[in-house]
Order: C-alpha cells, then structure tokens, then sequence
C-alpha cells in the first residue's frame, strides 16, 4: 500500500513545487533533428553549467540515420549530483515540428516549454509554461550568412535558456570562446548569437517556471568525456601497437579517437608511428589481425559491438584454445541482430561470456564510470598477456557515447606487464621449453615470440589437439589434460580481474547486484528506497567476469538480493545462477530494463518496491 | 620426407652456415603422393639455398590438408596454423607486430578461393610483404574431395559428380587486386618452381603462387583437370625464368627483345624469357587478359604472368617506425604524464 | 568401500574366466590404418554377427587425416545388446606395426591378439592368446592383383576371425555378397579371401581365447544405420526442397547422403529435381541461402559443426529476430576451435541456446537415437515453419558417424505442417495483415511468402526496429512489446517441442539425466549399478531446449540427480541452473566426459559410484 | 521523394494498368541530395515502364545507408533488409525458394567491396538471376564517412585523411568472376541509369550495375573522386546505350561497325555505340583490360562494359522443376511410403 502510494504520487508531488523555486534539479530536453549541428550548442549548454560548478550529466538520443530524424538532447542538472537519465523533463527546448506535440504532451505539470515561434503551438496546456522564440529573425540579426544560419539558430536557444535559469553569462562566454579556440570568427559570431537570444528573453519574457541554476563548487578540478574516449586513452597509455578494427556504431568512436590520440601523441621525431591501426575489412578479419598480432608479441585490440562480435565467434574461440592475447572492447547496443543500433543496452554478456563453440571460456571487464573505462583498458592489456588470452571489456552506448562528470584520470604507476615470455637467453638457460606445459601450476604456460634467435625458439601453434610441447597429437589424455590446464588457468584469472566494489553498511537485509552503466541508476535508486520506502540496501557492483569470491559473500550476507541489468533474459543473474552455489541462489531476484534508453533511477525503485511489496 | 634427394646434400651448408637438414620440418602426415609434399620439399631448399635463417621466418595458414604442410618444413620457424580461410588476417596482423619478420603463407584452393576469398581480396589490395602459396588441387582433400572454386568446368570426381560452375583464376584475380608478383607452377615441376620460389623470397611485397598440386586420393584420376597427367599433358609455360641472386655477378647475357630484366628488391635479378606471343610481365591489364584468354582456349599457363619492384608494401604504407612494433620498450609507447595532463585539461 | 572394491575389481574379475567360454559378450578391435580399405571389411564382420541374431555396434576412430595414421574399428558384441563403447577389448586384430606395441599393452588379460606375423612381436605377454597370420602369403593365394592386395588382407582376417569366433560362415558369405552385388567379380574374389582365412585359422590355430559368437534372434527386423543417413533420410521425407551446406567433419556425411537420396527419390519424371542443394562458399553463405530460402517460403536446412556453427552467429540472430525458418544440423565434434576434428562431443549446447548477441534465444532438438535422428530431422521443419525461427538439431560424431541398430523407421502419419502463413484468398477477407502482431495470444504471428498476388501482402523483413505491421521505429515501448512476444513465442514452443522420456520405477531416490549419445552409456550404467551396488535409479533422457515441465517434475521427484553429459563444463547442467528453481538446482550433480571418446558405461559407473560414496 | 517530376505521371498507367503510385515506397529518411534517393527513384521508374507487377519482385540488401533504400521504392514488392555484406547468400536461397521472381539487390561499396566481397565473388561466379546494385559513394555513409575498398588513391575526406589504398574496380571484377551483364552509371545521369536498368530487368542473369552515389554528407567535397562535381568532369562515356523492349518494334537502323546489337532474354534488344576505342562489350578479356588502364589513366568510364545473353544462370544451372520449390505440394516433396520401405531393406 504506502509504498506504491509514494511511488505513484511522485509526478504529482513535483507539479506541487510549481510556484517555488527549484534550483539544481531539473532536466532540460532538446528536441530537434539530427544533423542541424545542434551538437556544439548542447555541449556549451551543458558546459556553461558545469562552469558554474553545478553537477551536470548529458545524453543524446539520436536515430539510426545521418540526417533528418529526430533527436533529442537531455542535460540533468542536479545539485546532490545524479546523472543518470531522469524520465522526466522539465525544461523542453522544441525545435523540431514532427515531434513537438507528443516532447509536450508526454512534459509533466509545472514543466517549461521554449519553442521555436513558427511551430505555432496552438493549443497550449494550462499546466506548462511557454515561451516563444522567433529564433529565424533572431538568427537574421546575428548577420550569418545563409548557410550558416541553421547552426547559429541552436546558439540562439543556448541565450534564452542562459536567460531564464539564469546560467552566468561569463561562464558560456569562456566555454564558446574554449568551444571555438581556433576559429576566432566563429566564437564571434556564436557568441552573438547567443547574446542575441539571451536579450530577446531578458526583454521580452517573463519567467514563470521554477527552474534555475545556481552556482555552487561541486565539479572543481573534473572533467567531462565520453567512455570511448576515455577507453581510447587508456588503450594509448597501456601501450597499444596494432589496431584492426570495422566501423560499427556505437564502437567507432573508440577508434576514431584513439586515431587522434595517437596521431598526436605516438608519433616519433622522425615521424614515424610506433603504432598500426589497420581499418580492416570486416570484423572477422579485424580480430584475425589481432591474433596474429599479439601471437607475434603486439599489444592488440579491436572495438566492436554486437554484431561485429557475431562474427568474431570463431576467432575468439581460436583465441581461447590456442591461448592468444588480445584486447577486444564490445560497445554495446539494444537488440539482437541490427536492432536499435543507436540505443544502449548490456544483452551481450552471456553469449561473450561463452563466445565460440565447444566448451569456450572468456574473461571480462565491466566497467561501469569513464574513469574505468580509461583504467580497465589499461588492465586488460595487462590480463590478456598475462593470461594469455583474449580479454574482453564491454562497455555500452550510454556509458561510451554520453557525457559523463569524472574525477580526472589518474597516471599508471603500474609498469606494463608483458606476461610470461621467455627470451633467447632464458632459453639458453632452460636449454628449450614446452610451450603448454604447466610450469608454474597456475594453469599458464610459456611463450616466445616469433623471431627470437634461438634453434629451440619456434613452436607450432594451432587450434587443434596438441600435447605440453605444442605437437600434434589425438590422444584423449592430452587433450583432457589440456582443457584441465585451462580450467586452472581461468581459476587463476580470478586472483587478477579487478574486485567487485561494496556501498552501504553490509549490515542490510536486502542487496543489489549490477555492474556497468546501471551504477548510476542504482546508487540513485538507493537513495530513493531509502527516503521513499525507508527501505536500507547494501550495493554490490561486479566488475569482472569470472566473478570473485566477494560476489559469494555478499549474495550469502543478504536475505534477498536484487540483481539490475538492462538486458531481458536476466544475463548476469543466470551467471550467476551458473558460478554461485545454488543456496544463494534462491535469494536472487531480477530487475531488467530493455527498451534502448538507458536504465533511471525510478525503473529501479518502482520495481525493487514492488518486489518487495510481494514479499511481505 | 627425408628420403628424398635432397638429403644427399645435407653435409653441405649454406651462405650462412646452416645444413639443410635446419631447415626440415617434421615427417608429413598427408597420403603418399601427395603434391603438397613436393611443395614444402621445395620451399625448403629454396630458403635453405637464399641462405635465410629459419628463426626470422612466420609460417601460416588456414585450415585443410595444404594448411598442415607448414608442419612438415622449417621447424626451426614460428608457424601459427589458424582458422579456415583467414589465415591473410592473421598473417597481416603478424606482420604488423613485427614487419622485420619475414612471412610465407600456405593455403589451399578451397582455403583460398571459397571461405578466404574476402580476406585473400585484401590482403592482395594491401600488398601485404609475404609469399601467398595456393597448393592447387580444385578440390578439398581433407574433407574427401568436394570440388573448390578452382575447378575447371566439365572436371569430374571418382563419384561422377561434374563440375558445372567456371574456375575462379585467383592469379588474375590477384594481378587485378594489387598482387605484385604473381605466378603459376606444378608441384611436378621441381625446376621452376623453386626459381620462383627464390625469386620469390627476393621479392618485398604479396608474391601470389598458385601451384597445381593433384591430390592423388580425391582428384589425379581421368576427367580430372589437375591429376600429374593432365598437367604434363597440358602445362603451357608462358615465360622461361631464371633467377640471379644479389651475390651473384648478373654479367650474363640476355636479349632485351625477348627477356624482361626485373632487379628486385634484394638487388637480385629476375630474367623472364618471353615464349608466349601475348606476354608481357609488366602490364596488368595484358597479364590479365591474357589468363583470361587462355581460359576460354582451355589453356593451363605457368610461369611468372606479373611482377612489379616498384610498389610499397602494406608496412611501408603505414610508416611505421624501423623496430619490430611487439618489443618496443615501454618508455616509447606509454605517454608521458604531461601527455594525461593535456588530455585532463581538454576536458575540463 | 564395497563400491570402490567392486568397480576396480573389474578387471581382474573377467581375467578369471579366462579358461570358461564367453559368449556374445566381447568388444573386437581392428588396428589399422587409414585409407587401407579395412572400413568394408569391417562392416563385412559386423554385419556378420549381426545376421547371427547377435546384437553389435560398431564404432570407428579415426584420425583427422586422410591416409596413413592410425585407425581403430571397434565391434562390440553383447547379447544383452548393450551398444556404447567398451572401453576393455577382448579380441584384438593388429594389422598396424605403428601401434601394435601399445595395442597390445593396453589389453587386460585374457584377451586375444589376431595378428600379421610380419609385425612379429617378440617379447609376448602370458597373461594373453596370440594368433599369428601370414597374410600377405594369403592374400598373394587368392590371386588377387598387387593393387588390389592391400584391400584383400583386410578380407582375410575377416576369415581369421570368423573362424575363430566361431562366426557363421553362410552368414558371412550373404554379407559379402550383398555388400559386392553389383561387383560379382569383386564379390568371389573377397569370398576366396575370407575362405583362406578361415582355412587357415581351421588348420592352422588352435582356440585358446573364451570369446565365441552364438547365434541368437534379437536382431530380427532391425538395421543398422548411422545417425547421419538417418538425418538426411528425415530431411528427405520432411521434403525439404533447399539445402545450402559447406564441408566440415563430422557433418558432411549429412549432406552428401541427403545428395544420394534426392537424386534417386526427388527428381521428377521429366528429370528435374524438385529440390536445389548448393554447396556453398562458406557457413555464413550456407546459413545465408538458408534463411533466404526459408523466407521465401522452401523447407531449407543446412548441416554444420562447431568452427561452422560459430560463423552462423549473426545470421543465427537475424533468423531468432526477424523470425524466419530454417533448419541448422550440428553434428558435434571435440574441443573448442579445431579442437579434434574426428572426436566426439556434446560441447555445442550452451552456445547454442543463446548463438548471437542481445538477447537471442534458440530452439535446440537433441537426439539420443539414429531413429530421433530421423524422426527429429521431420519435426525440425514443422517446428521452424511453425514457430518461424531457426531450429537447431544437435547430434554428434558418434551418433551420426558410427554404426547403430534401430527398430525400422516408421513411415510419418502427420502431414507437413506449414506454419502461419496466409495467401491471397485469407488476405482478401482480412483486408491485409500485420506482420508482427500476435493475433492468437502465443507469440506466432502470419507471414506471407513472397510472390503472393495481393497488394497488401508484401511487407519489409530486417533485423533492426520494427513494429506489429513490420514497419521501422525505434520506440522503446515498440521494441519491448516485440522482444516480449518472443518470449511468449519461446513459451509457447514448450507445448512442441519432444517431450523428455522417462525410465526407471519413478520411485527412486537417484536420478540420472542426459541427453543424446549419452543415453546408452546411461542405461548400460543403470544396470551397473543395480547389479554391482544395488543402486536402482530413475532416469530421464531430456530430448529438446527449451526444456519441459517434466524436467521439474522429475528433479523435484528425486533427492539427488546426476547430470550427466559429454563435455567440459556441464553445458546441460548450466542451461538446467538457468532454468529450473533454485531449490530444485541443489539436488543436481555433474558427470562430465570430455577426452573425445565415445562416453562409456563404466565411466558413468564409477562416477555416480564415487559420488555416491561421497553421500554416505 | 514525392516531389520529384515523376509524380505529374501519376495519373498516366502502365502496360499492366498500374500507376507509378504503385510503385512507390516509403519516404526516405536518407539526407537530402543523396545519390542514393536518385536512384531508388529511377528503379521504380524502369519497373513501372516495363510494366514489372510490383508482387513479383523481390528486393534485397545488406546494411548500410544504400542497404536502407529498398524502404524507398515499390512497397508492394517483397523485401529483405538482411545483415552487413551477406545479401548475396540471402537472394540466392530466397530466388533457390522460388525462380520465378525477379530479385534486385541493393548493396553500398562498402557493403560489398569490403565485408561482402566473399558473398559478391561467389554470387557473381554463380551467375544468380538477379539485378545487383551497388550505391557506390566511396565511404561508409551510415557510419559516418570512413573510407571504402571503392575509394580512390589519394582521395580526401573532410577530416583530411587520405586514402592510400588502390580502389577495387567492382565491375572489372565483376567481369572476371562471371557476371553476364556489367556496367557502371551516375546517380545524376537519369537517361543512362533508367536505360540500363530497363535492360537490366530484360536480362536473365547476373546483372552488376555500379553506379556512382555521391553521399552529400560525407564524400562531396572538394578533393573527393565521388563526387557530383567530379562525376560530371569525369565522367566518361564508353558507349551510347539504346533499348529497344520486345513491344516496340526494332526495325529502327544501326551501323554494325559502330553498335553492337544484343537480343536479350524477354526479347528486346540492346544497342551500343560505341565512344570509346577500345571498347568490345563482347569480350571479356578486352572490358577487363579497358578498365584496368583506365584506372592507371585516372579516367572513370561509364556504360555497359560487358553483356552476354548465351550462358545459363544459377537456376538453370540446377535443373529445377518449373514450379517456385517453395510452394510444392506434400505429395511431390515427400516420397512413398515403398520408398522408406527400400531404404529401411538396404539397411538391413
Ligand atoms: C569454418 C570451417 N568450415 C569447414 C571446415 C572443414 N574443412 C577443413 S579443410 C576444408 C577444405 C580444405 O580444402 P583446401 O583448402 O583446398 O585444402 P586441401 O585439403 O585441398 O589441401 C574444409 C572445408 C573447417 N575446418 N572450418
Ligand atoms: C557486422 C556489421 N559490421 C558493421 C556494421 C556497421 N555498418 C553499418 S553500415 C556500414 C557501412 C555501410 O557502407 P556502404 O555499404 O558503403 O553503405 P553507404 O552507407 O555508404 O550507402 C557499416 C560498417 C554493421 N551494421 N554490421
Ligand atoms: S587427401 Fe589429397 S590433398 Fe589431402 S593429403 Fe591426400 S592427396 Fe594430399
Ligand atoms: S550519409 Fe551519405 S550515404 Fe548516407 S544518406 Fe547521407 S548522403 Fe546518403
Ligand atoms: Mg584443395
Ligand atoms: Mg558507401
């Protein structure tokens, strides 16, 4: 009863503020079409904000096309610092025709509406606030020409919205002159604009709405990126070599920027790159090369997502068998096949998890902030030739293509670790070595790389039955001893993945389980269940796959634990139901989240509520 | 293997001290007969005698009975047997580790032709520096004998079955793709195929050999058009070939009329003796129609159809620095923190 | 205690028969080479036995080459007509130099050798009986040519063992003749063969072993047949008309039996075939030209194994989302990647169940028996055209490429059922149709086939976003309400899918469940356990994924439940934690074979034994 | 795309009775200006003049911008957006289901030339009865501007980056691999694109149409080989294309020396005048040859390159009944029960 009262009133509860202001907490939406350079306006916005030290979170919603289609734009602005996607909006930026009756219908009571004036609203909601804009004339004052005018109109929204939440000018003055460094005119002319729109609102509208931005000190010394870039620079600083990769949204972005990086930052005096990155021609030749590369002593990787890791499933399973390193990142999106390539969602763990036939078994990263996504890929280099193995991390579209506040990065005291490679001069000393032999009984074995100078140097390498010295061989013993191998050296791996992390006191009866992007949405909801229901929770995010024994311990701490995940069928949950003792397992219950937007903090207290409306 | 010939040598050594006897691989597990074996046969003495240490030598290949044989010579070389049909893939990314290595990749009809032929396409279009042996049987041996795409129309199985689809002729294929030095032989023909096959190891770029080797239990009966007697019967060798490696006097006469001289990149000498009218080794588009002629007449060319020392290979192309990319120090490919510094500072 | 004394004790207990006849309960090996032509010489003897009324299995593990490495041919020959492997041999015939020494070896004692007398083996074991046969001297008596002697010396120990087995040679004589029918020539040549030997042993040796053949009746009516022909006879009769495949052991005995059967069953009159069968470039084609065709409205399968499989993976999406039928044959083979090619395995059936990225899921038929092979093979396609997905029939190396007795397969009652699929005449009186709506409440929505002359039956097929009428969105209410009708489509097909059978009382404490090949290792260990620890067990043989409400019926019925499956990780048992409650996982216990031999009874045996113990 | 000249044709019918309108598809979402609107809008065109009932065709594509284009004509025609670069297995098993539709594939160079070039090959060799588009821009338009396999050596992009990879010429190709009737356009060359696709619809057999579509968005600028401003400075005309479909009467005259007349499938006539010296699209070798020296020319040439109406394509090929396989009645594909009863005998 109470609880789902609370639940359900929580929109009203909201439409009650209206008079009062509400500072720090609201969501303002852009709605236009892709294409229309909105881009570079949504990021001041969301910059100028961020400037005045106000927690902010951007996301892009954007359709699977070049141009044209509708897309929406969403900056949270909240004081106590959430950024993971909110439902509802309260500031609606309407610049696009085709969509503006249903971006206002869905606004709750008490919400904003600034719209472009040609798209005469006639009937208005009694409960909305509207502001119209004449952005064309505004845009004709700026004096841009022509074909310029379609961007500027976007920095006219980002004056009047300065104007009515009051975002300090001198702080989206910085950010445009930052935004345009090298184009003096342009910062001109853009800044113009957004005097321009700022002035028609100070002028000619009068605030009604509750929302406004006020300044505070909570983002000194942060930084705003996106997890592909973040990936790409921990990819560069973990001393990658050889790339290989096909194009593929939402996993381009990784690339394409670690292109730039390295471009600018790997480049020797002579001019020479001390790197390769190869576009390939398709995703089964792009993790071919990575093999080969990393059998040949390269640090590799590739960046895919779901369909591309399709493809990938014979070589990964090669890669398993014949114990290669290699590094390959899964951005993933919504669906099975091509599904909603511009969606984000985390369905592809399972089926990496066990990617290739007969008995395959990977090892995988989770990152779940952008800091991760910059450190994982330094770890995983580290892991896949330690292990020697390929080392999947999986990211998503939300994590990898949003905006996200972070602590800056941190620089690797860690020095690489190449894993277990013998040289000429050890192989004097050990007069030879066998390439799959459990030296060390942690279930790796040693290599050499392709050149070393020695006659006992070479071995064969395949993905076919071979005994300890790499020959040949059909033998039953061999080839169970050598999946027994493999079994230990998955054992060992659990020793260096990274360890799921634990919030709350430990003490609670219930838990929650989830890894990547859901951490946001979680620890949000966390707060909710606690203010909302008075309902403690203790928190588990897994980080890696095999899990560790941590995961085991908290599952039993708990009398019932809730396992979060934006993908149907419940992926981690029935990892598991497959890894965990099946006492524990009875305490799981799912929450899953797949419609292609990324995963709120409500979806996750509505349904822990009514889950545990059931238990009692 | 080791009751061939070529044993009788192996007192001898080579330039770099070496017997070939180093330069063996282990004892072959194809049938009897097989032209595979005559192949690794060749190859060996062929970088036994150019005097390359088998330790600087990557051995691939995909998948069936000619993806094995990299088993059976240089066992003294990294060998990395893959997938079905991606062995380019892998080769590429081997050599981008480490482009001091050198690469010879050994693949199949079927490997090649059907399953590979996405992978084989760009690996020619990028001039990957390997040699790129096709041991030709039109058939998958280690399946039991299905016909490849290389097989000629109206060729017919033990079965019966006829072959009803035309040939894909992967030298004029890799001619149009961007190969640079492209070759037919026989496994038959000990002769030129181990010039060629020295010549190729002088060469810097994708040499493509496609060497007709019948595989005696699926495909060397009557009706077959790659059996040892069809090819005796039908081999039409299009250009004499002799090679003068870099540390030999090239002083040897030769008319210019009839000889193509082509100085590879070692500096050794490639002299092609014209003895087919329409040949001309040093245009694409003549190599090619020429092939595709032959084709229509049934003809079975041999010999070096194209070859060019003038083009940049894959790893010249992406300028990358003089050291093997796998064992650069980490000083050089870690950053500095001034680097991560920057990058903060960009996104504040 | 007492358990373990029994089972070790095995060995030594046949030992002591040594001196007593043992009749129709022996296994016969033949070591030999490849492509030495012993295969009909081989079937010539099992056959023989088989005519006898004996029951026989004969079972062939060869190697992954072509000519010239080691082969066995194992014929076991049980009265009580247990058919798994044996892993004892009690009759060895050693033709091959290469392996003799540990042929002999491993045999235990009181076991007979059969061999060429120039591999002349010295030192001689006493605990055995040696048979030496001068069989090139034979051979040459039977005045065969020089090339064809190498196939007749395998004739002569056909001879050779017949005698001394005491095989009955009018029976041997039909069998050859019939084999060589067409060959009258071939047929007296191998005849003479088979007499010298015969005469030879009849002269020449003198019976010291125990084994001997005794004529029984329970083979009367039966046929011997391998699970692949079984297949493609299935195939056949289930009229598929479109069939794209890539060569790939162990599964293109499949295809190019189904080739042999169309041919002389499926072309019409006027010598056209009513069928296409492509060999195709690669799998990705295969299953390409699959799915096209099963759009377009054939009955289209192909036949693969694990490196194919793996390539199927995107397309295996494609055909779970965008709802198209087609039939996929996985003929398991060993390990991961190459793996051993010419071993067998269950090691496909989690990677299966979810092949392809975000949330894929896949039916899965899993038969235990060459006469499921053929009646799967026939509802495979009813069940891919009515629930308009792919389907996937997983056999195995031993299944489909050894020797099986089967009751005769019966002639299918039920007409071929077509799915939904509306045409001209229902579009009329429907005025159209919605390709994705779930008009009956079970998830299965119409299609129509291309071609179909109305202008309202066309609609657009693609693995991206769309909504009931096939149209594209991104919606995320869209996407969820579609992803959910395949879960009801996925429900619904529980209700299709072969039941699990069951054997036993239903009354015991121990359980056993397996699948596939694994069955008659399980019931041959059923007798085992009851006669040597008089441990009774209920077993259940589960026949399709998903799995059905007797899976949890059965487990619930036990206290313990034994798992038992030829693979590493205990795929069926991961898939079973997946599924089942919790409660119900804690009863389960893994018995995993993984060395690529065929799983044998005793294997089982001891383990259940061992486990067992480990209960008290 | 309804704004376009053709609808004023609306009311006009065709043969068959319908009006263009019947032909439509559903508005584009692909960016305004894009080659690829262009022709979608001429394929529908072409099926609308030779009174093609929209039900008997099948449409096909992979993935990618061009993939998408399928959506944007004749909604009444059955169609298959199926996964990246496989369209060709996927056409092939549908037309294996039933011959009796017409197939049209819609594909992007990279969609082709890069992921697909194994499917291509193999569907080019199988000569599959089927029209096959490539949207041919040069770069990755869905996935925002990378290059292609297509893209020209030194080729800009917006970014600056230049592409120093030789393009694969997909019609020389095309030629090579077995393809009956190849040619190349330009998105904004209406007159010869709408005659090469009603001759295309006429012929039975692989039909290659490459036709340049410069995407606006990412490959239409400045130093971009693809683009409409270097289309129209380069593009070169090999041949003058007449048609003459089997209901008009062909009595018109033509020069033998200077036109080739091809009498295709259904009947109606192809002429070409030739412009180009070389020119013989009744040779293989030779169109081969023309094009690969074009290339080392910088010349791009449009036309049809090759056509040839004698060999038998795929479904011939297999001997099927007359029937869509598809839709055979039990009692045909499903044997006897004397039938199970022999098998059951021989195994005995
Ligand atoms: C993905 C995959 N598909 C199929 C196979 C089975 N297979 C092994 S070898 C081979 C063909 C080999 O033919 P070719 O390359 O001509 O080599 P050959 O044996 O004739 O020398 C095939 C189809 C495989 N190993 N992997
Ligand atoms: C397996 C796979 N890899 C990558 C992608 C991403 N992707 C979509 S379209 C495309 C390229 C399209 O290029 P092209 O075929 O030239 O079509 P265009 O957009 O230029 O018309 C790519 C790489 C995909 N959908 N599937
Ligand atoms: S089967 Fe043919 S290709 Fe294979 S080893 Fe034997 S002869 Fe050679
Ligand atoms: S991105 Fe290029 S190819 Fe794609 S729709 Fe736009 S213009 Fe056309
Ligand atoms: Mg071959
Ligand atoms: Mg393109």
């Amino acid at each position: 009863m109470a609880i789902s009262d609370i639940v359900q009133s929580q929109p009203m509860a909201s439409s009650l503020v209206r008079s009062k202001k509400v500072a720090n907490d609201f969501s303002i939406q852009v709605a236009t079409v892709n294409g229309s350079g909105s881009q570079s306006a949504n990021s001041i916005l969301l910059r100028s904000i961020f400037s005045m030290g106000v927690p902010v979170s951007g996301k892009n919603l954007f359709p699977s096309n070049i141009a044209g289609l509708p897309t929406w734009f969403t900056i949270r602005v909240s004081g106590q610092g959430w950024v993971a996607r909110k439902n509802d909006i309260d500031v609606l930026i309407a610049m696009n025709a085709e969509t503006v009756h249903e971006d206002v219908h869905t606004l709750q009571a008490g919400s904003a509406v600034i719209f472009d004036e040609i798209l005469n609203l006639e009937e208005r909601r009694a409960d909305l606030t509207y502001y119209a804009v004449p952005f064309d004339r505004l845009v004709v004052a700026t004096g841009a020409e022509a074909k310029l005018r379609k961007l500027i109109k976007n920095m006219v929204y980002v004056g009047v919205a300065a104007q009515l939440l009051s975002i300090d000018m001198t702080c989206v003055e910085t950010v445009v002159r930052k935004q345009f460094a090298k184009k003096l005119k342009a910062a001109d002319l853009n800044w113009k604009a957004v005097q321009l729109g700022y002035e028609y609102a100070a002028s000619t509208l009068t605030k009604e709405d509750p929302y406004v931005v006020e300044a505070m000190n909570a983002t000194h010394g942060k930084i705003i990126v996106d997890g592909n870039a973040a990936a790409a620079m921990g990819a560069m600083f973990a001393g990658v070599t050889v790339v290989s990769w096909y194009p593929i949204t939402p996993s381009s972005s990784v690339v394409e920027q670690l292109i730039g990086y390295m471009k600018k930052y790997r480049v020797e005096e002579d001019g020479k790159a001390n790197f390769a990155i190869v576009q390939a021609e398709d995703e089964l030749a792009a993790i071919g090369m990575v093999l080969g590369a990393g059998w040949a002593g390269a640090r590799s990787m590739t960046a895919s997502s779901g369909p591309g890791i399709s493809l990938m499933a014979e070589f990964a399973g090669l890669g398993y068998f014949a114990e290669i390193p290699g590094v390959i990142f899964d951005i993933q999106r919504t669906g099975p096949s091509t599904g909603l390539p511009t969606r984000t969602a985390q369905g592809d763990i399972t089926f990496i998890a066990g990617l290739s036939h007969g008995d395959t078994k990977h090892i995988l990263l989770l990152p779940g902030t952008v800091k991760e996504c910059f450190e994982f890929a330094m770890e995983a280099f580290d892991l896949a030739e330690g292990l020697q193995t390929p080392i999947f991390v999986l990211s998503d579209l939300d994590l990898g293509m949003n905006n996200w506040m972070s602590e800056p990065f941190e620089y690797p005291e860690k020095p690489l670790s190449r894993g277990k490679v013998l040289d000429a001069k050890q192989l004097d000393e050990l007069g030879g070595f066998a390439r799959y032999k459990d030296v060390d009984g942690d279930g790796i074995p040693y290599r050499t790389l392709p050149g070393t100078a020695h006659p006992a140097a070479a071995y064969f390498t395949r993905g076919s039955g071979k005994n300890e010295s790499a020959k040949y061989t059909e033998r039953p013993e061999d080839y169970e001893y050598n999946m027994l191998r493999l079994v230990r050296k998955f054992e060992t791996a659990k020793s260096m993945v990274p360890k799921p992390i634990a919030e709350g006191t430990g003490k609670e009866k219930v838990g929650i389980i989830a890894f990547g992007s859901s951490h946001w949405a979680v620890i949000e909801s966390r707060d909710q269940l606690e203010r909302e229901l008075h309902l403690k929770t203790d928190y588990l995010r897994v980080r890696a796959y095999p899990f560790t024994r941590e995961v085991d311990d908290f599952v039993a701490k708990h009398e019932t634990v809730y396992v979060v995940e934006q993908n149907r069928d419940g992926q981690l949950l029935n990892l598991l139901k497959v890894d965990l003792d099946p006492a524990l397992v009875t305490k799981l219950q799912s929450i899953t989240h797949f419609n292609g937007l990324p995963l709120d903090a409500r979806t996750v207290t509505r349904a822990v509520a009514s889950l545990e409306g059931a238990h009692k | 293997m080791s009751t061939t010939p070529v044993t009788s040598a192996a007192a001898k050594t080579n330039r770099i001290g070496l017997q070939v006897l180093d330069y063996r691989g282990s004892k072959t597990t194809l049938c009897a007969g097989c032209g595979h074996n005559a192949i690794a046969e060749r190859i060996l003495e062929a970088y036994y005698e150019m005097g390359i240490q088998p330790e600087r030598v990557m051995k691939m290949s995909g998948i069936g009975c000619s993806s094995k044989s990299p088993a059976y010579f240089m066992s003294r070389s990294f060998s990395f047997n893959s997938v079905h049909g991606r062995m380019p893939s892998v080769a590429t990314g081997a050599l981008l580790a480490n482009k001091t290595m050198r690469s010879i990749g050994i693949s199949g009809d079927g490997d090649t032709a059907s399953i590979g032929m996405g992978q084989f396409v760009h690996l020619l279009r990028r001039n990957v520096p390997m040699i790129y042996i096709i041991e030709d049987n039109g058939v998958y041996g280690l399946t039991k004998g299905q016909f490849s795409a290389t097989a000629d129309i109206g060729s017919k199985l033990k079965t019966g079955v006829v072959n009803d689809l035309a040939p894909i002729d992967v030298c004029a294929l890799a001619i149009q793709m961007g190969a640079t030095f492209v070759g037919r032989s026989f496994s038959g023909d000990k002769k030129q195929l181990s010039t060629m096959l020295k010549a190729a190891i002088a060469h810097r770029g994708t040499v493509l050999l496609d060497v007709i080797s019948p595989c005696v239990t699926f495909n060397d009966h009557e009706g077959s058009t790659k059996s040892y007697k069809y090819m005796q019967e039908h081999d039409d060798v299009v250009s004499e070939i002799g090679f003068i490696p870099p540390y030999e006097d090239i002083a040897v006469e030769y008319d210019p009329d009839t000889t193509v001289d082509v100085q590879l990149h070692d500096g050794s000498h490639l002299r092609l003796r014209k003895l087919h009218e329409d040949y001309d080794p040093t245009s694409k588009g003549r190599a090619v129609s020429m092939l595709m002629e032959a084709h229509e007449k049934g003809e079975i060319l041999t010999g070096v159809f194209y070859v060019s020392a003038k083009e940049e290979d894959f790893t010249s192309t992406l300028n990358m620095v003089d050291e093997p990319l796998a064992t650069l120090s980490s000083d050089r490919v870690r950053p500095g923190r001034e680097v991560l510094a920057e990058l903060m500072q960009e996104h504040r």
